[in-house]
């Protein structure tokens, strides 16, 4: 998975009519607005390095007219760049030849375009098959393997429609199904699921997904929605007006905004869905490891605490609360912990979202544990982190307790 | 200049004279305008156009209200009705001998082979017309289609019997086409038979031997059966003279006494015709710098045509 | 059997009569409207005249400028003014300046004629599919049915000379631009369309906010087209009378002379390429950026 | 408010070469699927009847395909009905002629377009100028105003661009500043913010807002986004293939859904922000109405409260916890009650979204009581009420509590 | 000060020997290479004889039944067919079935030669600006060098008949399909092309698949030019000794037979008629649907 497979470096990119001429304002730094007020050249890139890595989901997410949609029009050269590399499988695509271009455009990646791209004449089984049908692909060998994804994105049926005829969401799943039919290694997806219904939206997400972890296909991906980009997103970079903000892995971003720019731009986002355990839960500070009762009562005594995670070498075992334990007679100390002393099972997994644990943390009185699947517990999840997380503020360091609160 | 051009110009206002595209037509139309202009204070326009299109418009609209050179043997019909209805009459002939029409072949064929001079010759070596239009055919260029003469080409090629002999008789489409037609066999020396005319630049610029075809010309046969579609025996006879003349609507002519009376007395004759077009040819020249050329050269043959005053005047301007 | 192998066929006395029948049909009417018709067209006739003197009597130099100037006006490029001007030089230099006054008067008329009845006619054929199929017979006939042809009525009832130059001329020439303005309009993405009668546009908006601006690239070329064929048609015009290029051409012809057809043809090529290239300029001058300057 | 502005009675629109013929068909309610592959012809609306009210923002929802920009279009006369009527202002607006209906649409009614429909030959200021154009307006007053919208969209700069030359979410903006331009009455908004960032996006819906309240227009609004629907829709609408599912306000529809397909429709919305505490919280048990320690003391004995919310005449007091009062002396019972006898002051008000109440709810150990601004006492909203809001399951009926947890 | 009313001008001498040069530089051509080149387009004018044969020895009715079979199946409409048998009748009846014949042997060489050389080099040309450049005047003066100057030259060349006759045809009608196609590529929306360029497709697939079937609308109105001026030229190759429709109009116009003229004339608007539906609606039958039913 670390593999770099797209490496863009220093990519420049000044859209007019001579844009070599005024390519060293953007290298000095005037801002975007400055140079298309002075040049009438607009800014499209500005000093942009990435590395995108084989088999990942790589988000780019950023402001309207920032620079995204030429970003990965770079990637399979249908924009050249004014000045720096991309790179794709050590390859600089810009040194290809035309066959080669056509080669690598064929084989390695395919786009879904943010305004579609449909051929107007083609029907819809056609524009799906399009791919295929530009590598040879026999046409029934091509029609069935595009009807398959015609039924895959929901619209059997309209097989023999031209794009005009449909709505616009099906437009858009025929550009995504003519994408996916041709088993590309690299998607590029312009805002392709923009303009879908939230329903087929989590359906086509959840293909995404499925298809990057089955057939460890790479997908770079743009999208406006933050709910989006976090669920699917291994990592997301954020431009603004042509630079690159921030690059890195969801909750990183959420959690560690470099700016206010990146700060606002995730304000909005649904944390219960976006977040998961494991970035707001605490480390356990109520921990013991006892076998029987008595070791039980005996460290909870000394470290005075009234509630407390049981783990020993098998790992976690259950919560105790003191009160319960002392009630019990003292003869029964010697005995082995079991079922009974422990705590009705509330766990919590570190990879569960949120919202998912949200009942399991406000019905408990105490902090839940979070054990991970090898049984380890991994910390607690109080129902203080939880508001915190939730509440619209942003979290500074969620490793320092703060008190802040709205 | 200013004086005459007042006293003779009182009727003569705007004058249209059909200036036809071939070049002896074109001088006449050019002299007609310097003297008319020059000599009769007339203001002049010369209006192109072909035999036909001059001449209808002439009977039916009386503009151009001169055509200083027409073949009327091709237009013969629709020229007879209009002077019979009034619109057109004719004044003079343009050519005092008359156009001369036959068959021609090239001069460097008759160098090679006499006989081709003859009808008899002709037959003989039919094989060398080939037509490559219609291979195994022999080919005689005839008349553009709808000109008078493509009739009697018709009814002579019949009568000299030359399909027996393998010949077919090729329309060339157009007076244009027809001189194509002989520039390219001429240029490349190959061979020719066919129906042409004179005086032209053309036959000055490329030389054909008239082929005689054993008979004199006989203009009543020609005017009750050659020149007629439906002929039936067809004898065969050499082409009559041509007549040339010089047409003017009755519009012009009852108004413009004293041009009328140039009209009528103004002539050349085929020699000094000839020598004119041979001139042009050489020089390349224009109707316009071929009129000058006379005026200035030969003013013994055009001085008599006009009043002295007149003449003075058209010297003056030249 | 005969029929199997000869077609049937109105025999010659039937087609003979037909014939006169027309022929006398015609020119009856011509003799009793002929009047009445070249009255109707006196003004333009005038007008032509007039034109045409106004570009004789133009001296050279300033005639020279003239065209220079209207063409950096409308172009906006040296380079083809500079051009225009050598040119026009050049056919001065070879004598053929008169001439080609004549014929860049007529067709100067007959080019904005056919423009400025085509466009309008074009738009309305692109209204309604009936219109379109009433029209478009029309202009083929226009096209294929040879000058020469509806040139023996028209001479018959106008005479030869200018304006019956002038008809042959748009007759020819407006098909084109009619068809191309149809096709252009017909053409222009309906999304747009939509959006703009979103708006409540009138049909005159609709026309010259939208439809006219985006058929524009439609239009030029049938423009174009119309440009090239009224001056194909210079040749065919001085047939009936009309002076300029077209009769040394003819002369030419009928006496073979090459370079003089060459020379009087090349000075009718150089009036076309400036029509075209000025007026192509202006539109392209005067277009938006449609495309977009896509790299 | 409850004026009717735009009423759709029983519409019908079947796309295709002969709708009339095969009209019956969707009459007699065969499926949209069988139509198509029957006739040829797609079922865009069945049976639509709705009533939009002058002056509120009416959502508009439902899958890719289902009609919705059919039916908008439907609203000035884009599309002609199959069958059925649209009324606006009492006017059936397929009685105008087309004078009428230019004027109609001059003044009534402006659209963004789902696909923009921009004029590519236009610069940007002249496209947003272009409402104003059409109806007239001088040049030098359409530009002023124009170019006031197109920095509101935040276009400032790209002027003389043209739409070819901006980013998606440009173009849409410049779509939407077209229409917003105009004043009309009516805005139809199809799709206008998909493809804008959640930032813009955020700054548009609050524009749109304000556009309402202040000026009273009535908006008719498509989203694939709950969360804005929730936002800032007076009512949604549900359509699913060319059916009207449900109409109803934001908490109804969410709450309320009366099937399958509305429920898995609107279970993924962030319900932190949707719902209103109004829509949660619970009727008030622990209600005593004293103005004196011992009455409040007498009156929580009798009830058997240890904790109780004290209202009287002058509206919601505070909250009392009964095992404080008792620590009092009994000389103290016929005290005023007074500041110090009151918990801390933690309420909540009905129209808080729940995202903003989280941490007041969850820190508190009793039920938080709902005020409202009039100072009376609305309700309460325990942990548990909020936990079960929050978790990703619907709550079939809020007024009676469930038990169901996850 | 002479200038300033008259245009500086070369003398009458130099006129004169400057045409002589170009006049005898080409005679000479023609007398060097004249043979090869005529030898050259023999087998085309064999071909030309061969189909004019062919017509002219298939029966009328067979004929007529291919014609209305041909276009049934291009077109598919029973009224169109209906339409062409009828009038190919009518021009039997008329007496015009041997010239109609001729000219539409010629004539559908032509049109298929000009469709077949245009097309490519429109495509050509709309590859890139620079060709364009280059194309756009030649085209030009393909279209306004007046017929009759290229035929002189083509005529010494090649003399008169249907090899002259085919080459000026071709060279005057092919221009509108190549500029037709060359716009119509341009016109062709960056988006769908920008999106097969992303699949990879080769310049041919670009072509074939995009770039050709959203230009249809454009191309086929420059096929419907050329064939348009395909048939407009009938009568100019008659004047150069091509027999078929345009002798008889020919013959007409020297007469001023109004009758005959039409008649003729009405053949050839016929003939164009036919070939421009057939075409069309076979264009618009294998077309898919672009513009979409809204509606
Ligand atoms: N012009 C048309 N011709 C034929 N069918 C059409 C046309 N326009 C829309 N339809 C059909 O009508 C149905 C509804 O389309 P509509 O555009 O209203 O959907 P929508 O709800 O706006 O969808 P989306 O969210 O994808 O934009 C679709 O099934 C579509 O195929
Ligand atoms: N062809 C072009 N010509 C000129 N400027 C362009 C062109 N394409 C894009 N730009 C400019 O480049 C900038 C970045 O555009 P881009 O399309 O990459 O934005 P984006 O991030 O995809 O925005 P969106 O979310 O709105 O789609 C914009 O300011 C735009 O105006
Ligand atoms: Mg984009
Ligand atoms: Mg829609």
């Amino acid at each position: 998975m670390t593999e770099s497979l797209v490496r863009v470096e220093g990519l420049y990119k000044l859209f007019g009519s001579t844009p070599n001429k005024f390519i060293e304002k953007a290298k000095a730094g005037e801002t975007k607005t400055d140079i298309l007020k002075e040049t009438g050249h607009t800014l499209g890139l500005r000093d942009i390095s990435l590395d995108i890595k084989r088999g990942e989901i790589f988000v780019i997410m950023g402001l309207s007219g920032s620079g995204k949609s030429t970003l990965i029009r770079h990637f399979n050269r249908l924009i050249d760049p004014t000045e720096g590399k991309v790179i794709v499988e050590g390859q600089d695509i810009m040194t290809l030849n035309e066959a080669e271009l056509r080669e690598f455009r064929r084989v390695k990646m395919s786009m879904v375009f943010q305004r579609f791209g449909l051929m107007p004449h083609y029907t819809v089984l056609e524009n799906i098959a399009f791919g295929l049908q530009v590598r040879g692909v026999a046409k029934k060998d091509r029609s069935e393997k595009a009807m398959q994804w015609l039924e895959d994105v929901g619209l059997k049926g309209y097989e023999d429609q031209y794009p005009s005829q449909l709505s616009g969401g099906q437009q858009q799943r025929v550009g995504l199904a003519r994408a996916l039919c041709t088993d590309a290694e690299i998607l590029l997806m312009d805002e392709a699921f923009s303009a879908l219904d939230p329903l087929i939206r989590s359906e086509m997400q959840d293909q995404l997904v499925e298809l990057q972890e089955k057939l460890h296909k790479t997908i770079i991906f743009i999208t406006h929605d933050l709910d989006e980009a976090l669920r699917i997103g291994d990592r997301i970079a954020i431009l603004r007006d042509g630079e690159l903000i921030q690059v890195g892995e969801p909750a990183d971003i959420l959690l560690n905004p470099v700016d206010d720019y990146v700060e606002s731009f995730v304000r909005d986002v649904n944390r219960a869905r976006a977040l998961t355990v494991d970035t707001v839960m605490q480390p356990v500070k109520d921990r013991i490891s006892a076998h029987t009762i008595g070791e039980a009562i005996k460290q909870m005594r000394t470290s005075k605490l009234d509630y407390a995670y049981n783990v020993n070498e098998d790992g976690y075992q259950g919560a105790i609360v003191r009160e319960q334990l002392e009630e019990l007679d003292k003869s029964e100390y010697s005995n082995e912990l079991c079922e009974d002393n422990y705590e009705p099972e509330v766990v919590v997994s570190p990879d569960d979202v949120l919202e998912a644990v949200i009942s399991e943390t406000l019905d408990s009185e105490y902090p839940v544990p979070v054990v991970d699947e090898e049984g380890q517990l991994q910390g607690e999840l109080s129902r203080g982190n939880l508001a915190e997380a939730l509440s619209a503020q942003s979290l500074q360091d969620p490793e320092t307790e703060t008190d802040s609160k709205s | 200049e200013d004086s005459v051009a007042e006293s003779e110009s009182h009727q003569c206002e705007n004058v249209t004279i059909a200036e036809m595209t071939w070049s002896s037509a074109s001088l006449w139309a050019n002299i007609d305008k310097v003297i008319l202009e020059n000599g009769f204070g007339c203001e002049v326009e010369l209006v192109p156009g072909d035999t036909l299109a001059a001449t209808t418009s002439m009977i039916e609209k009386g503009v151009p209200a001169i055509a200083p050179e027409l073949w009327t043997n091709g237009v013969v019909d629709v020229l007879e009705k209009g002077v019979e209805d009034g619109k057109v009459e004719y004044v003079g002939r343009s050519l005092s001998d008359g156009g001369q029409e036959n068959l021609w072949v090239p001069k460097y064929m008759v160098d090679q082979y006499p006989e081709l001079a003859t009808l008899e010759g002709v037959k003989k070596h039919a094989a060398l017309f080939k037509n490559p239009e219609n291979p195994g055919t022999s080919m005689m260029m005839g008349c553009p289609a709808g000109w008078n003469c493509q009739i009697a080409n018709e009814n002579l090629f019949r009568a000299m019997e030359l399909a027996d002999y393998g010949f077919e008789l090729v329309d060339p489409g157009s007076g244009a086409g027809l001189a194509g037609s002989i520039a390219k066999a001429y240029e490349r020396k190959e061979p020719w038979f066919g129906y042409y005319w004179a005086p032209t630049a053309l036959l000055g610029k490329y030389e054909m031997v008239s082929v005689d075809v054993g008979a004199e010309a006989d203009l009543e046969h020609y005017s009750t059966c050659i020149g007629k579609l439906d002929c039936e025996s067809p004898r065969v006879i050499s082409f009559p003279v041509a007549n040339v003349w010089t047409v003017v609507s009755t519009e012009f002519s009852s108004g413009s006494p004293e041009v009328m009376d140039y009209l009528a007395v103004r002539s050349l004759d085929n020699a000094l015709m000839n020598k004119l077009l041979a001139w042009m040819e050489d020089n390349q020249a224009n109707g316009e710098i071929g009129a000058y050329e006379f005026l200035e050269s030969y003013p013994e043959v055009w001085t008599p045509w006009v009043s002295e005053e007149v003449a003075t005047a058209i010297k003056a301007s030249l | 059997m005969s029929w199997l192998t000869e077609i049937p066929q109105l025999d010659r006395s039937g087609m003979t009569s037909l014939k006169k029948i027309i022929d006398e049909a015609f020119k009856g009417f011509s003799r009793q409207y002929g009047e009445g018709i070249e009255n109707f067209f006196k003004p333009l006739l005038d007008f032509l005249i007039f034109f045409e003197k106004l570009l004789l009597a133009t001296p050279w130099w300033l005639m020279i400028a003239i065209l220079v100037l209207i063409t950096q006006l409308a172009a906006r490029s040296v380079k083809l003014s500079v051009g225009v001007g050598v040119a026009l030089l050049c056919i001065g230099f070879l004598g053929m300046w008169e001439d080609t006054m004549r014929t860049l008067s007529l067709i100067t008329v007959c080019t904005l004629l056919s423009i400025l009845i085509g466009i309008p006619v074009g738009i309305l054929m692109s209204r309604s599919d009936r219109t379109q199929k009433v029209i478009t017979p029309v202009l083929d006939i226009m096209q294929t049915m040879p000058a020469f042809v509806y040139l023996i009525p028209v001479v018959i009832l106008l005479g030869i000379g200018r304006v019956s130059g002038l008809i042959a001329v748009v007759i020819y020439a407006i098909p084109p631009v009619i068809r191309l303005t149809n096709l252009g309009i017909r053409l222009v993405d309906k999304e747009v369309i939509e959006a703009a009668d979103s708006y409540g546009v009138t049909s005159m908006q609709r026309l010259w906010s939208v439809q006219l601006p985006l058929a524009m690239p439609n239009i030029m070329a049938g423009i174009n087209q119309t440009i090239m064929m009224a001056l194909s048609m210079v040749v065919i015009a001085s047939m009936i009378g009309v002076r300029g290029l077209g009769l040394p051409v003819l002369q030419a012809i009928n006496n073979q002379y090459i370079a003089q057809g060459l020379l009087n043809g090349s000075a009718i090529v150089v009036l076309a390429i400036i029509f075209d290239r000025v007026s192509q300029a202006y539109a392209k001058r005067s277009q938006h950026n449609i495309g977009g300057q896509n790299d």
